[in-house]
């Protein structure tokens, strides 16, 4: 059952990871590739995560898993507002249709 | 042919691309990156090779000098930087070149 | 089992292909930035090599700084190559010659030679060859640890260790000469950059302190925990993190030198007492080889920072 | 399980060598930062897997360091190597 389920989570958190890929290499500016890159990955991270805590062998692993994805999370939305924020300071337009 | 010796062969492969753009590319913040990744190519050589021993572990002599190798690798290209941008300073370029034929 | 040995080849096979392929394009990118943004990415997968090699502890240290030392001090480097003011201009494109093509296919052939003779020097060596492995086992009881990486790093080769702290320092110290002085950049007024600061900092230097101790029976030590905090301390600087000009005198320079100092003194002291250069007493070498990577790890730090700066640190408040 | 994970791990390295496109071609320097920054995540879900297939807590603690240190590049980018426009050519 346990197996079932990680399982599960690890093979969606596989596919946020492709949605990423696929946002950074089609999406059309920066600033819709900087969305697609880290809101996918990061909930891909997190699903993989997830999936793997259920395997942990113990509670402390289990944490430094979760632990991991909370720093991923913070480096992850940080990075993205400084380089967005950079970008439209040094005048990068946005994409229009 | 065992994946240790791939990554042996990548590490003399890496050594070589290295050296090639060592001598090939003008720009000496290249230099400096291609003498990193000879750098890496040797490491890599050096572990990948002592993963030939019988027993369950790895030998763990290269990986002590591997370690030592990385952190002294890294002031050594802080250095290396610092020389670069002392020459610019001095030069106006980050290139190296010949002294001048009437000079000598 | 089997078709779990080919998913790990092909995955080995993958990865070689991409850090070859990516060293490759470090050196052929036109454009710097490119080719630093290539290398820090090649500094990433370097670590996943030395993970499909079983060498966890270089894994560590190549995840410090393979991939994030090494790409900040580029980065600072590119920056201060655009803004440097050149002293005078000698004529520099004007000499600039076009590379023949000769003097570029003649290296390519001969280091073409150079793969095939060391390839086959390569392959021609012993399948199985244990190298210093049993002489590690044997004496890995009176090590005082239980990672056989740490036992050769600061018991059986700690002279070795020793002298790569000097060559640290005299790293620093070339660097200061070179540099001359650098004042800290003034604090950033972004406050995302601050609250990342606030958070990141502190569990940097707690992974640091994990790092160190976990080294005396897990991969871990010295120079992992060292390259931690040094990379703590570059983003103190990037923030603009500030420190009182009397801190950066006598107190910076007595951590930069407390490494090789405890170092060279415990050496002292026990080619003395035990008449043998960092041979510890059995029953003490636990302690004594935890308080020499303390010291280690703090100097190994300071200074990773401090090249970082690249010059000798000065306080922007002028006393 | 081990099966998976190690099939993971060979798709998620697939992934980011399909990322790699994206450093090459820019156009802007930050589009290549960002490019380096998926490496950085991905590598992390890689070293997880392997760390599960082979049961060992040191891997857990190189994606560890890896988490930590990832955002040390972007912000030196930020703060250092992005000062000049997007457009200039830099060699």
């Amino acid at each position: 059952m346990i197996d079932f389920f990680s399982m599960l989570f690890l093979l969606a958190g596989a596919l946020f990871f492709l949605a990423g890929t696929v946002g950074l290499l089609r999406f059309p500016d920066l600033y819709t590739r900087l969305h697609a890159l880290t809101k996918a990955d990061n909930v891909g991270l997190g699903l993989m995560i997830t999936g793997l805590a259920l395997q942990a062998e113990s509670l402390s692993v289990a944490g430094k898993l979760v632990l991991i994805w909370g720093l991923v999370l913070l480096a992850g939305a940080s990075v993205a507002y400084l380089i967005a924020r950079g970008a439209l300071l040094r005048g990068v337009l946005p994409w229009k249709r | 042919m065992n994946s240790p010796m791939i990554y042996a062969l990548l590490g003399i492969t890496l050594f070589s691309v290295g050296l090639y753009g060592l001598i090939v590319r003008e720009h000496l913040l290249r230099k400096i990156l291609a003498l990193n990744i000879m750098g890496s190519g040797i490491f890599l050589m050096l572990v990948a090779l002592g993963k030939r021993s019988a027993g369950e572990l790895p030998d763990p002599v290269p990986h002590a000098m591997v370690i030592t190798g990385i952190v002294v690798a890294v002031s050594a290209t802080a250095l290396a930087l610092t020389l670069m941008l002392k020459l610019v300073e001095a030069s106006g370029s980050a290139v190296l070149h010949d002294a001048p034929k009437d000079r000598s | 089992m089997e078709a779990l040995d080919f998913a790990l080849g092909l995955f080995d096979i993958l990865l070689v292909f991409l850090v070859l392929s990516l060293a490759w394009l470090v050196m052929s990118s036109e454009d710097l930035f490119r080719a630093i943004v290539l290398f820090v990415a090649f500094g990433l997968l370097m670590a996943l090599v030395w993970v499909r090699l079983e060498a966890p502890d270089i894994a560590l240290a190549e995840a410090a700084i393979g991939a994030g030392l090494t790409g900040a001090l580029m980065m600072a480097a590119l920056d201060r190559l655009s803004s440097v003011k050149p002293i005078q201009k000698v004529a520099a494109s004007a000499q600039r010659k076009q590379l023949s093509l000769s003097s570029k296919v003649l290296p390519l052939i001969a280091l073409v030679l150079i793969v095939l003779g060391l390839g086959y020097a390569l392959l021609s060596l012993p399948e199985i060859a244990d190298g210093l492995t049993p002489n590690v086992k044997e004496n890995m009881a009176q090590s005082g640890v239980k990672n056989p990486v740490t036992a050769v790093l600061l018991n059986f080769r700690g002279y070795d260790t020793l002298l790569e702290m000097v060559v640290l320092l005299l790293a620093l110290l070339s660097v200061w000469s070179l540099g001359g002085e650098r004042k800290l950049s003034p604090r950033s007024t972004n406050p995302i950059l601050g609250s990342l600061c606030r958070v990141l900092v502190p569990v940097l230097i707690l992974v640091s302190c994990y790092l160190l101790w976990v080294g005396a029976d897990a991969p871990g030590g010295a120079f992992q925990a060292g390259s931690v905090l040094g990379a703590a301390g570059v983003l103190l600087l990037l923030s603009g993190w500030h420190v009182e000009q009397k801190y950066l005198l006598w107190p910076l320079r007595f951590i930069l030198i407390l490494g090789s100092g405890v170092f060279i003194i415990m050496a002292a002291v026990l080619l003395l007492i035990q008449g043998g250069l960092l041979t510890y007493p059995v029953a003490q070498a636990g302690w004594m080889i935890l308080l020499l990577e303390s010291a280690a790890t703090l100097s190994i730090g300071a200074t990773l920072a401090a090249l970082f700066l690249g010059g000798v640190p000065k306080s922007r408040v002028d006393q | 399980m081990q099966m998976l994970y190690i099939s993971l791990a060979l798709f998620l390295l697939a992934n980011l060598a399909v990322g790699m496109w994206r450093v090459l071609r820019g156009p802007g320097v930050a589009d290549r930062m960002l490019a380096a920054q998926l490496f950085g995540t991905t590598a992390v879900a890689i070293l997880l897997l392997l760390a599960e297939a082979a049961k060992s807590n040191a891997l857990r603690d190189v994606a560890l360091v890896f988490a930590l240190l990832a955002a040390v590049t972007a912000v030196a980018f930020v703060k250092r190597a992005w000062s000049m426009p997007e457009a200039r050519d830099i060699d």
